[in-house]
C-alpha cells in the first residue's frame, strides 16, 4: 500500500477555539450577502451572492471538513468531482446560452 | 429510395461514403492483421513469442493520423450542417403540426392539408410544433429531420428538384401507433402545384395567395 | 510476477467450500461478505435477467419478421422493447464485467483479501437483486409495465398511463447500487494493493475499472435525480419537466444523457480492460503500449463526460452546442483507435493459442471496430441528422454494447471460469458455440446498418414492405445467436457440474489470480503477495522455452 | 494487512483512512445529485428571469436567514464533536452531538412552518393559484419545494446518523481511538450545511 501514512493514527486536532472563529467568519458572510441583496445590485446581486457563497464552503471543506489537513489524494478527488460538476454545467449552457 | 434528392441528400451520401469507405480499409486492415497473426504466430509454429514492451512512433502515428481524418470528417460534417440551418429567405412556408399519430400541414393562406404539397424547385420551409409528447419530422429521401416540441417551435428546410411522392416518417417514439404515423410530400412540378393550390383554396374557402415570407 | 510458493499438497478449502460467517447453504451465500462469494451472486442473477431480456428480444425480432402483426400487438411490442432495454443495460450490461468478475477478481489481482468494504458490497447486490426484482414486476402490475423506451422521455413518460414509476424507481435503486461499488472499487484499489503493486503494475482490467468506477460515482447521480423528478413529476406535478408548466423536455434529455453517455463508457471500460488481460496470455508476451492503454482508459472517461449532447443532434440545439458537441465527439474516438491498434500490436510475434476466451476477443475487436467506425458516421453532423433514430443508431449501438461488451462478458465468462469454479468445460463445443454466436450475431445486426440509412426508423412495431428484407435476415440471425448462446451456457454449466479438474493456471497467466489456488481461499492468498515486476512479464516464457529448444 | 491465519473467519481490515475516503467519495455523489438540480435551476433562472425575481418575493428572507444561522452553528459543533472525541472527551462529544440534533430539530420546525404557511396561501405543486401564475413562476416553486424537500430529507438522514452514533459512543463502539464512523458522521452533515449555504442565496435572496 502506498498511502498508508495515518494508518488508525489520529486525525489532526483542531482547537474548540479555530472553530469558533470560522464560525463567526461564515455568520459575517452570511449578513454581507443578505445586505449586499438588499441593496439591489442588479444582475450583480447573484454574482455576488454566488462568490460569497463559495467563500463560505472553502471554509467549512477546509476547516469543518479538515480537507486541510488530508492528504494530496483527497484534494485531487474532490478538484475531479468540481470540475466534473463544472463542465456538465457550463456544457449544457453551450446550449441554453445561444440562440437556438 | 434512392431515386430522389433534395439540395442535402448528395453531401449527405458523399460524406457517408467518404466515412464508409476510409473505415472500410482500416476495418479490412485490422481484421487481416489480426487474422493474420493468430494464424503466422500459432503456438505449434511460433512456440518462443518476443516480448516487445510498445513503440512510441508508433503511438504518434496511430494518434495523429486518425485524428487528422476525423478531423476533417467533422468539418464536412459542420459544413453539411450549416447548410441544412440556412433556409433561403424566400422559402415556402408551412406550418407542421405533429400530434399522436397524425401530421397536419398548414400553407400561409389557411389552408390545411394531411400531405404536403409542394412545388419542385422551390426552397419549403416548415414549422414543426407539436400538440402532445415528442415526434420527428423525418423524410429519408431528402435525408432531413428534426424533433418536434409541445413547447417550442422547431424548422427545417428543403429543395426538391425531382417530382414525386415521398415518405414523411415519424422518427421520435411517440407511443401506440408511432410506426403508423406517416404521411407523404408530394412534389409537383410548379404549374401542378399552381392548379392544385387554386382549387384546393377555393374548396376551403381561403384565398389562394401564397404569401410567401420574404 | 509475485513469488507466492504454493505447494499442490496444502491445498486449503476454498471459498466454495467455505463462507465468511457460521451459516451453512444457501444463507452462506446470502450473507456471504466474501467477494468472490458476491460475484458469483451477482454472475447468476444477472444471466436470469440476461436470458429475460434475450426472451424479450427474441419476441422484438420475431413480430419484426413480416410487416403487420406476427406474433404480438404494437402495446406488448412497445413494452417489450422498453423492458428488454432496461434489464439489458442496467440488469445486465453495466453490472457484468464490473459487479460479477470485478468483485470476483480485482482484491486477487491486487494481492487483497478482499474489497475494503465488504459489508457495502454485500449491500450493493442487495440492492441490484431489489432494482432488478422491481423492474420485472412491474409487468405483472395492472397497467403493465412502462412503453416509454429505455430513456423515458419527457412528455411522453409523464403521460401514458402504464407502470413508469416501478420502472423508474428501479433504475434509481440500481443506480444507487452501481454507485457503491463503485466508491468500493476506487477505495480498494487506492488502499488495499499489495506491498510493490504500484499503479503502474496494475493489470490493465484494474485500470479500467478504476476508470469505470470513477464514472459510476460522478455521473451516476445525475441519472438519480433526473429519474427522481420524473418521478416527483408524475405524482405531483411540479412543471419541472412538463411543458404544459413551462418544463423543457430537451433539459430532461440533456440531464439524461450527461449520465447516458458516460454510462456507455461504464459499459465498455471494463470489456476494454478484459481485451487488455487476454491478449497477452494467449500470446504469451508482454502488452503492447501498457501506458497508452491504461492512460487511454483515464481519457474515455474523460472524454466520454463532454459528449453527451450527440445524442441530442435534431432536438434543435444552439449552433453553438452542434458545433463543441460533435468536434469534441471526435476526440471521443481517438483512445479507443489506439486501444485496437495496441491490441492487434501484442498479437504480433507472440506465441498464440486460439482458445475460446481469444477467439470472443478476436470478435470483440472486429465488431468493436465496425460499432466504432459507424460512430463516426453518427458523430459527423450532417449525415447525424439523416441517420438519428433510425435502425443504424440501433446496430450501432449493439455492434458497441453487445458485440463489444457482450463478447467481452463471454470471454471472460471463458477465460476465468476454471479459476472461479475449478473445473474446465469443453474447449471445442466452446469453441463452435463461438463460430455460431459470432456468425448469428453479424447477421442478426449488420442489415440493420443498411435499413437505417435506407430510412427504417427504430422503435417501429410495423414498417414498410420495402424493409423487408432486411427484417428477414436480422431475424433469422437472432434465432442462430440465440442458438448458439444455448449451445455456449450449455456447455459451461456442464463444465461447471462435471468438466475436468481444472489446473492452477491452464491458459498460462501471469497475474495474481494464476498464482492462488483454483478455486481459491477464503481470503485468496496463504501469504501477501510481494510484487516485484510489471503485470504481465512474459519473459520467463521466452526464455524457458529457449532453453528448452 | 498484518494477519495471516487461514480460518473461514473473515478479518474486518480497519482502514479509518479508507473509511474517510469512502464518505469522501460518496459526498461526490450527494455533492452531484444536489448538482443535477442545479443545473435544471440555473436553465430556468436564466430562461425566466423576471419570473423567478418576482416569484422569490414570496419567500420568507428572516426564516431563510435564521435556518441559515441554525446550521451554521449546528456544524460548528458537529465539528467540535470531533475535537470532543479526539481529546478524550466522551461526555462533550455526546452533548455537542445532542446540541447538533436539536439544532437539526428546529431547523426542521422551522421549514415546517415555513411550508405550511406557503401551502396555507395556496402555493404548492398543482394548486390552482399557482397554476394561473406564469410558467417561470410555476417552473420557481416547483423547484423551491423539490430542492429544500431533497435538502430536508438530507438532514433528517443527518440526524439518524448522529443518533446512531450516540448509541455507539453508548455500547463503546465509538471511543477515543475509533471514532471514524463520528468524523464520517460529521463530513455527511457538513455537506448539508454546504448544500444550504447555496441553497439559500439562490432562493431567498434574488432581489
Amino acid at each position: 500500500m502506498s498511502e498508508q501514512t495515518h494508518e488508525h493514527g489520529h486525525g489532526h486536532v483542531v482547537p474548540y477555539g479555530k472553530y469558533v472563529f470560522i464560525w463567526l467568519a461564515l455568520i459575517a458572510f452570511t449578513g454581507i450577502t443578505v445586505t449586499a441583496a438588499g441593496i439591489g445590485l442588479g444582475n450583480w446581486t447573484i454574482v455576488l451572492a454566488l462568490a460569497i457563497a463559495s467563500a463560505k464552503s472553502w471554509f467549512v471543506l477546509n476547516y469543518f471538513m479538515h480537507l486541510r489537513y488530508e492528504d494530496a489524494v483527497f484534494k485531487t478527488f474532490i478538484a475531479v468531482a468540481f470540475i466534473t460538476f463544472a463542465i456538465f454545467i457550463t456544457f449544457t449552457f453551450w446550449d441554453y446560452s445561444f440562440t437556438r | 429510395m434512392f431515386t430522389s434528392s433534395s439540395s442535402f441528400t448528395n453531401s449527405v451520401d458523399a460524406l457517408f461514403t467518404y466515412i464508409v469507405v476510409l473505415s472500410l480499409i482500416v476495418l479490412v486492415g485490422i481484421t487481416a492483421a489480426m487474422v493474420y497473426f493468430v494464424v503466422k504466430y500459432r503456438r505449434s509454429k511460433n512456440p518462443v513469442p518476443v516480448n516487445i514492451e510498445g513503440n512510441t512512433t508508433l503511438e504518434v502515428l496511430w494518434t495523429a493520423i486518425p485524428l487528422a481524418l476525423f478531423m476533417s470528417m467533422f468539418y464536412f460534417g459542420w459544413t453539411g450542417y450549416k447548410e441544412m440551418r440556412s433556409a433561403p429567405a424566400d422559402a415556402l412556408p408551412v406550418n407542421v403540426t405533429a400530434r399522436m399519430w397524425q401530421w397536419g400541414f398548414e400553407y400561409p393562406n389557411g389552408l390545411k392539408t394531411d400531405t404536403l404539397y409542394v412545388p419542385a424547385g422551390r426552397a419549403v420551409k416548415v414549422l414543426l410544433r407539436s400538440q402532445d409528447v415528442n415526434h420527428a419530422f423525418f423524410i429519408p429521401a431528402f435525408r432531413v429531420k428534426k424533433d418536434v416540441y409541445p413547447n417550442k417551435v422547431n424548422d427545417a428546410w428543403f429543395v426538391s428538384d425531382r417530382v414525386g411522392r415521398y415518405d414523411i416518417a415519424c422518427a421520435e417514439y411517440c407511443g401506440l401507433n408511432h410506426s403508423y404515423m406517416y404521411s407523404a410530400v408530394q412534389v409537383m412540378d410548379q404549374s401542378d402545384f399552381d392548379a392544385w393550390f387554386s382549387s384546393a383554396s377555393a374548396k376551403a374557402g381561403v384565398p389562394a395567395v401564397l404569401a410567401a415570407a420574404k | 510476477m509475485a513469488n507466492v510458493a504454493m505447494p499442490a499438497d496444502r491445498a486449503e478449502p476454498n471459498y466454495l467450500e467455505v463462507t465468511t460467517n457460521s451459516h451453512k447453504g444457501i444463507l452462506g451465500w446470502l450473507l456471504s461478505v466474501d467477494h468472490k462469494r458476491i460475484g458469483l451472486l451477482y454472475l447468476y442473477t444477472m444471466l436470469a435477467f440476461f436470458a429475460v431480456a434475450v426472451g424479450f428480444g427474441f419476441m422484438i425480432r420475431l413480430e419484426l419478421l413480416t410487416p403487420g402483426k406476427t406474433v404480438i400487438d404494437a402495446q406488448t411490442y412497445n413494452q417489450f422493447f422498453t423492458l428488454h432495454g432496461i434489464i439489458m443495460i442496467f440488469l445486465f450490461i453495466i453490472p457484468g464485467l464490473p459487479a460479477v468478475f470485478g468483485n470476483f477478481f480485482l482484491p486477487i489481482m491486487l494481492g487483497a483479501k478482499d474489497v475494503i468494504f465488504p459489508r457495502l458490497n454485500l449491500l450493493s447486490w442487495y440492492l441490484f437483486i431489489i432494482g432488478g426484482l422491481i423492474a420485472v414486476s412491474a409487468w405483472l402490475m395492472p397497467g403493465g409495465s412502462a412503453d416509454t423506451g429505455w430513456m423515458f422521455y419527457v412528455p411522453y413518460s409523464l403521460r401514458t398511463t402504464t407502470n413508469v414509476v416501478p420502472a423508474l424507481l428501479a433504475a434509481f435503486v440500481l443506480g444507487f447500487s452501481s454507485i457503491l461499488t463503485g466508491i468500493n472499487f476506487i477505495t480498494t484499489i487506492h488502499r488495499m494493493r499489495a506491498p510493490g503493486m504500484t499503479f503502474f503494475r496494475m493489470p490493465l482490467f484494474v485500470w479500467s475499472l478504476y476508470a469505470t468506477a470513477w464514472v459510476q460515482v460522478l455521473a451516476t447521480p445525475i441519472i438519480g435525480i433526473t429519474l427522481a423528478l420524473v418521478m416527483i413529476e408524475r405524482a405531483l406535478g411540479v412543471g419541472i419537466f412538463d411543458p404544459s408548466l413551462g418544463g423543457d423536455p430537451v433539459l430532461y434529455q440533456h440531464l439524461f444523457w450527461i449520465y447516458s453517455h458516460p454510462a456507455v463508457y461504464i459499459m465498455i471500460l471494463p470489456a476494454m480492460g478484459l481485451v487488455s488481460e487476454v491478449i497477452p496470455v494467449f500470446a504469451r508476451r508482454t502488452i503492447f503500449g501498457y501506458k497508452f492503454i491504461a492512460f487511454s482508459s483515464l481519457a474515455i472517461a474523460l472524454f466520454g463526460s463532454l459528449v453527451w449532447a450527440h445524442h441530442m443532434f435534431t432536438a434543435g440545439m444552439s449552433d453553438t452546442a452542434m458545433f463543441v458537441f460533435s468536434f469534441l465527439t471526435f476526440f471521443v474516438s481517438i483512445p479507443s483507435a489506439i486501444k485496437v491498434f495496441n491490441w492487434v500490436s501484442t498479437l504480433y510475434k507472440g506465441s498464440i493459442q486460439a482458445d475460446p476466451p481469444l477467439l470472443y476477443v478476436l470478435s470483440f475487436i472486429f465488431q468493436f471496430s465496425i460499432g466504432g467506425f459507424t460512430g463516426l458516421m453518427l458523430g459527423a453532423l450532417s449525415t447525424n441528422i439523416h441517420l438519428q433514430d433510425t435502425s443504424f443508431v440501433v446496430a450501432h449501438f449493439h455492434y458497441v454494447m453487445f458485440g463489444g461488451t457482450g463478447f467481452g462478458i463471454f470471454a471472460a465468462m471463458h477465460y476465468w471460469f476454471p479459476k472461479m469454479f475449478g473445473r474446465m468445460y469443453n474447449l471445442k463445443v466452446a469453441t463452435a458455440a463461438w463460430a455460431v454466436v459470432t456468425v448469428g450475431y453479424n447477421l442478426l445486426y449488420f442489415p440493420l446498418f443498411i435499413s437505417g440509412y435506407l430510412g427504417m426508423p427504430r422503435r417501429y412495431y410495423d414498417y414498410l414492405p420495402e424493409f423487408q428484407p432486411y427484417h428477414m435476415v436480422s431475424t433469422v440471425g437472432s434465432w442462430i445467436l440465440i442458438f448458439g448462446l444455448i449451445v455456449m451456457f450449455w456447455n459451461l454449466w456442464r463444465g461447471m457440474r462435471s468438466g475436468p479438474k481444472a489446473p492452477m493456471n491452464p491458459w498460462g497467466g501471469v497475474t495474481l489470480e494464476w498464482t492462488t489456488q483454483t478455486p481459491p481461499i477464503v481470503e485468496n492468498f496463504r501469504e501477501v503477495p510481494t510484487v516485484t515486476t510489471g503485470p504481465y512479464d512474459y519473459s520467463r516464457y521466452e526464455s524457458a522455452a529457449k532453453e528448452g529448444k | 494487512m498484518s494477519s495471516s491465519a487461514h480460518t473461514a473467519v473473515h478479518h474486518v481490515h480497519r482502514d479509518d483512512y479508507g473509511s474517510r475516503m469512502g464518505m469522501w467519495l460518496f459526498l461526490f455523489t450527494e455533492l452531484i445529485l444536489f448538482g443535477g438540480l442545479f443545473i435544471v435551476y440555473a436553465v430556468y433562472r436564466f430562461v425566466h428571469q423576471q419570473e423567478f425575481h418576482l416569484a422569490a418575493q414570496e419567500l420568507n428572507t428572516v426564516v431563510g436567514l435564521l435556518n441559515t444561522v441554525i446550521l451554521l452553528t449546528s456544524s460548528m459543533t458537529a465539528a467540535m464533536a470531533v475535537t470532543a472525541i479526539q481529546k478524550g472527551n466522551v461526555r462533550f462529544a455526546k452533548g455537542l452531538l445532542w446540541v447538533t440534533v436539536l439544532f437539526a430539530g428546529a431547523f426542521m420546525l422551522n421549514k415546517y412552518f415555513e411550508w405550511s404557511a406557503k401551502i396555507h396561501h395556496g402555493i404548492y405543486p398543482g394548486s390552482p393559484d399557482l397554476l394561473a401564475k406564469p410558467e417561470g413562476e410555476i417552473l420557481y416553486f416547483g423547484l423551491y419545494y423539490v430542492m429544500t424537500g431533497l435538502h430536508a430529507l438530507h438532514v433528517i438522514i443527518g440526524v439518524v446518523f448522529f443518533l446512531f452514533i450516540l448509541r455507539q459512543i453508548g455500547q463503546g463502539k465509538v471511543t477515543p481511538t475509533s471514532y471514524v464512523r463520528l468524523e464520517n458522521s460529521a463530513l455527511y452533515w457538513h455537506l448539508v450545511d454546504l448544500i444550504w449555504i447555496f441553497l439559500f442565496p439562490l432562493f431567498y435572496l434574488i432581489h
